[in-house]
């Protein structure tokens, strides 16, 4: 069975199976309930500054979900310890710029207890984020942090692309022993498709081939693999066949996927909603260099945003975005 | 009272500015004519205005994600401001800012700020140059009640204490942090106990009545000027309308909002004091309303007609130079 | 006083066991045996020792770079640290962590803490399990007068408020963070002060004075237990090295490091109450220091033997699993 | 005129000659004077946890050499604060692994602050820290985490590999009206050179060819500059001519500099002694693979540390680090 869902419902659907399923696993966060069960005096909850939450306080209630102060680094430091003393804790970072304000919890606590112990302990921590620009958000909520993640050791780093992948891989996360950061872009949010009911999951790890075609690679992820279609089908049209790779997983990174496409069609395009510097995408195309060389007919192509912060107005905004008319002319530039 | 008339007309116009400015902003943002996220400052303006009357231009202020009211009150151009809010190339920040970073150096205007506690340091360093260089500045950081659980207030208030900065920290206790009522998230009755853990000064106002704020505000920005180091301003005050353009406020106890909405505006408070004071004619105050209603519609008008910046705009500004 | 003598001999030689150890470190490093970053312990033993005399096994300490005392105190095998420090495959930690990272969660030791108040919100999310999951456990944090100004402190010790955890927030106030004193960068005399600003109880102990700090340390931790919510206990000491081992402390106060180190040293003031108590033979206390000088000889030789990790052990223990 | 200093010294030879040319520089941090001057009891200053900046309290002074409290966020944020209003401060953060307590001031103010205020503002902000490993200080103390500053736009990134150059790069940082952030990599700070006397500066986004070769670029930064010179005079030894490249800048990049020894050698190993994963060398080896296609004989090899964090124990810190060895099994493995 299943039902037409916005990747915020397949997100919510995900939680409340993982909380069914575990009594250790808690979700914690800036007003992950917002108002509801709280005081029983009649307000009613918002679920989260995007409603993504809404109705787990009031299945759960306040022992398990748990409005926080605004404050990340006690916020997602709190999560840590308790996830190295066992419970699996779901905690929200509302938008992933605020790791500015919760970064030492996850570059040096979560990411390093285990080893740092010498393997004697786990920390089963997820923590879920907004990640991306596309709602005129600006420099300080718009930014695709995910590349910050992925460089730690330690942690592991998820982007979903729709709904149906976004439950599978949540679930996924929050039953893995290790810390997780899972993203959720604006771009997708909203999105909605057909949704299996029930608990299924998708593996961390291994990236999903959307397209496949012969004559170039466009790996995407997040918010990405929708440019990546719309660009595949525009250079369908002019006799092109593109094999779109979604990855799925940042970390760990699914190297083989991109190299058996590499070795396929010759030539790569990583579309990537960051930045460009030690960005996602020329993090790839260094795979590519290194063990792909021999396959590689053309220059490798990163598809970024530019070396900028994220501008305000609307003409600019969408100017900073990558966009399939990127993909094209990243082609066309391939010779 | 102390005040002319026509100081009285003109504080009772950034107010009323500030008021109108939130609700074109809020039909605008509603029809759906301006983007990006949205926090309205209605309901808090005698803070903003109390305070920055007690400010030079030199002075500087820092502001929050709602931080339209310290923006007029400080003296920036509502129709640049408004420009901006429509992404226009006119507006303050040539369109690259929006509302949580409108700002306005050249007015002592520090930026609003997206991060909650995240101008509390900025503004904090502002009053470091003032002490470093000697200057008789002092400088003003804005924020809410959710923010003092933010480490930086934290680190902030310590370095400021324990060098005697020349700074006031004024927190606008509105009640709620989003939609979490602020009791149910900071463990103190009042935020000005919390001036105890960096055995700083530390006041309560009626955020809702501009005169308790001036006062209060004024005090303890001559400390700070007279090199007495930093005060705590607590103001107890509440947001008129949702956390943000579109919260329907379900969270929220109806007759609380009502009781603050109807009986404790600082406009009508404002009016009230100031007419009992006898210097302004009873019409004024409706003549300032036509004349700040006519200046918003044209701010409007001015900034749907302004050109909206070049695409090339993207690169600029990023570095003041930057060569590889 | 309530102790029998075995139980004062015990506490005698956990407290001794720390200062041995720290003193042989103190040779070791120096003599170019051990390296890394080291913090010697010495001079603060009666409050890891009296603190975790009321602890369970099951109930979790964190620590700080300065963190073997706690280790000791908690129950850690020295020779398991000694093994550590020397970069060993048998070291607490495989030799992956060293004195900053010294752990053994299976003892409630949830690690020494190489950032300056990392290990608080660590040890408020070991109360939040208990709490949630309805375990009678508590959590101890252990930290410094300097950490009280990290934001990490401030947002923890907020949050533990509001939801009543099941913690004791212990500072041990030194008098210094690295060379700086405290009263230079802690804007309040004493740092129980700034519990205020959490609504929490907030209590001072003498930290050279084991019998102080355990009834003190007891009844937090008994209130804590009982559902009662945190405390902050200030405990006043000294440390008697400098910040690391190679620091030779240029910028302390010569006469009033001579008092604390001559006048305070908290074994001496145990031994002399201990021996009032008449319950522990007089020659007992030399016998234990016998034996603890064996056992961290045996450590050190047992170390040295011991093997080193094998160089493959650089790539385990990242993940519990990774498959890319 | 010049004599011998170490790296540290000639750091502190910087920031002496910086505040007396201009007096609205200051220097700020934890223990940056440690002891002496504040207080004139007859306790002496330490100068810093590595005694790098000692004496500058004497000349300068308490007002403009501030000892702060153990408070990054704070200690980064009001330097951001006092660079936008008419200081030019130099912050030290301690380690850079620190960047956890202070990302927010340069993640989300320093960086984005002049585009944000459409160019109306400018944060000329110097951040001195301490990165790299070697001293056993384990997993919390000895990151390289340059590629996260590098990748955020707004800020430039600079590392020296001698103490000549540490003088030069560090005046022009001060000097610079952008935000720098300033490393020092424990590798290189106890090295020894003449250094000359007197006001120079390297301009920022400039490499340095160290070493001219033909057959093979080696590019290198900060303390792998040592470990390339090494490689390249092993490689010597078997025939094979090695360009090094020392990097410092690593924002702004000589892209020209790198595809230049590129097109001349047509193969390129890049050290950098950080993590792998979104990485200063596979930035670069992205770059070579797209605007150096052409001229690229072989992969492209990235030798840097494992995707791990930083071990204690002596044996598995020098496993950890690269070395010249990876360096002649990376060129070794090029074919
Ligand atoms: C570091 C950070 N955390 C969370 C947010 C999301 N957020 C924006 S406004 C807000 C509430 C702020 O509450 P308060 O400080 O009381 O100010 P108010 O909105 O009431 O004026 C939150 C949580 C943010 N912008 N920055
Ligand atoms: C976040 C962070 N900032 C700075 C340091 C460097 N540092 C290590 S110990 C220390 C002093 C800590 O002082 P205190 O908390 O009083 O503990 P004590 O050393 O006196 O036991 C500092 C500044 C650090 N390790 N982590
Ligand atoms: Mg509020
Ligand atoms: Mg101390």
């Amino acid at each position: 069975m299943s039902r037409i869902l916005s990747t915020g419902g397949a997100i919510n659907e995900a939680i409340a199976i993982a909380m069914r399923t575990d009594p250790t696993v808690i979700l914690m966060g800036e007003d992950v309930a917002g108002g509801g069960d709280r005081s029983k005096d009649g307000t009613e909850e918002m679920g989260g500054v995007l409603g993504t939450t809404r109705g787990l306080v009031g299945e759960f209630g306040m022992n398990r979900v748990r409005d926080t102060p605004i404050a990340e680094m006690g916020l997602i430091g709190t999560a840590v310890g308790a996830a190295a003393t066992g419970l699996r804790p779901i905690a929200e970072l509302m938008f992933m710029d605020f790791l500015g304000t919760s970064l030492d919890p996850l570059l040096n606590q979560a990411s390093k207890l285990r080893y740092m112990f010498g393997g004697k302990v786990k920390v089963p921590l997820t923590v879920r984020t907004v990640s991306g620009a596309g709602m005129q958000a600006a420099a300080q909520h718009s930014q695709s942090l995910y590349w910050i993640t992925t460089g730690i050791p330690g942690l592991k780093t998820v982007i979903p692309s729709n709904p149906v992948d976004a439950k599978g891989l949540l679930l996924a996360a929050i039953r893995d022993d290790d810390p997780v950061i899972f993203c959720e872009p604006k771009g997708i949010l909203n999105q909605s498709s057909e949704v299996p009911e029930g608990d299924y999951e998708i593996p961390l790890g291994k990236a999903n081939i959307v397209r496949e075609g012969s004559d170039v690679s466009l790996v995407a992820f997040g918010a990405t693999v929708r440019i990546a279609m719309k660009a595949a089908k525009a250079l369908e049209g002019a006799g092109t066949s593109a094999e779109v790779v979604d990855l799925r997983s940042l970390s760990p990174l699914d190297d083989e996927a991109i190299l058996t496409s590499l070795e396929k069609t010759g030539r790569m395009v990583i579309i990537d909603e960051s930045t460009p510097r030690c960005s996602i995408a020329r993090d790839i195309a260094a795979v590519c260099v290194d063990k792909g060389f021999d396959f590689l007919q053309a220059p490798v192509k990163c598809v970024t945003a530019p070396h900028t912060p994220v501008p305000f107005s609307a003409v600019l905004e969408q100017a900073f975005l990558p966009s399939a008319q990127d993909v094209l002319d990243a082609v066309g530039q391939m010779g | 009272m102390g005040f002319t008339g026509p100081e009285l007309a003109e504080i009772y116009r950034r107010m009323r500015t500030i008021r109108s400015f939130e609700e074109k902003l809020h039909e605008l943002v509603s029809a759906g004519k301006i983007g990006g996220f949205m926090h309205l400052y209605a309901g808090q303006e005698a803070i903003a205005v109390g305070v920055c009357a007690q400010l030079a231009e030199a002075d500087i202020v820092g502001s929050t994600h709602r931080g339209h009211g310290h923006c007029v009150a400080k003296g920036v151009d509502v129709k640049a401001m408004m420009a901006e809010l429509f992404g226009r190339s006119t507006g303050t920040n040539r369109g690259k800012g929006g509302s949580m970073h409108i700002a306005d150096i050249d007015k002592g205007m520090l930026g609003a700020n997206g991060i909650v506690g995240g101008g509390i340091p900025l503004v904090t360093g502002a009053a470091l140059t003032a002490q470093v260089l000697g200057r008789e500045n002092v400088a003003v950081s804005f924020f809410g009640d959710g923010a003092t659980n933010q480490g930086q207030f934290h680190e902030s208030l310590t370095m400021a204490a324990n060098w005697e900065l020349p700074v006031v920290y004024v927190c606008e206790n509105n009640g709620f942090g989003e939609f979490t009522p602020t009791e149910f998230v900071v463990p103190v009755k009042d935020i000005a106990d919390r001036a105890s853990s960096y055995g700083m000064r530390a006041v309560i106002a009626d955020g809702m009545d501009f005169f308790d704020v001036y006062e209060k505000a004024g005090e303890a920005i001559a400390l700070a000027r007279k090199g007495e180091g930093p005060t705590l301003l607590e103001c107890k005050t509440y947001r008129f309308y949702g956390h943000y353009v579109g919260d329907q406020t379900p969270y929220r106890n109806k007759e609380e909002a009502e009781e603050w909405i109807q009986n404790r505006d600082p406009l009508d408070i404002f009016e009230t004091k100031a007419s009992e004071a006898g210097v302004v004619e009873p019409d004024e105050f409706r003549r300032i309303d036509g004349e700040v209603a006519a200046l918003l519609n044209e701010a409007v008008e001015e900034a749907e007609a302004a050109p909206l910046p070049s695409i090339a705009e993207v690169l600029t500004d990023v570095y003041v130079r930057y060569e590889g």
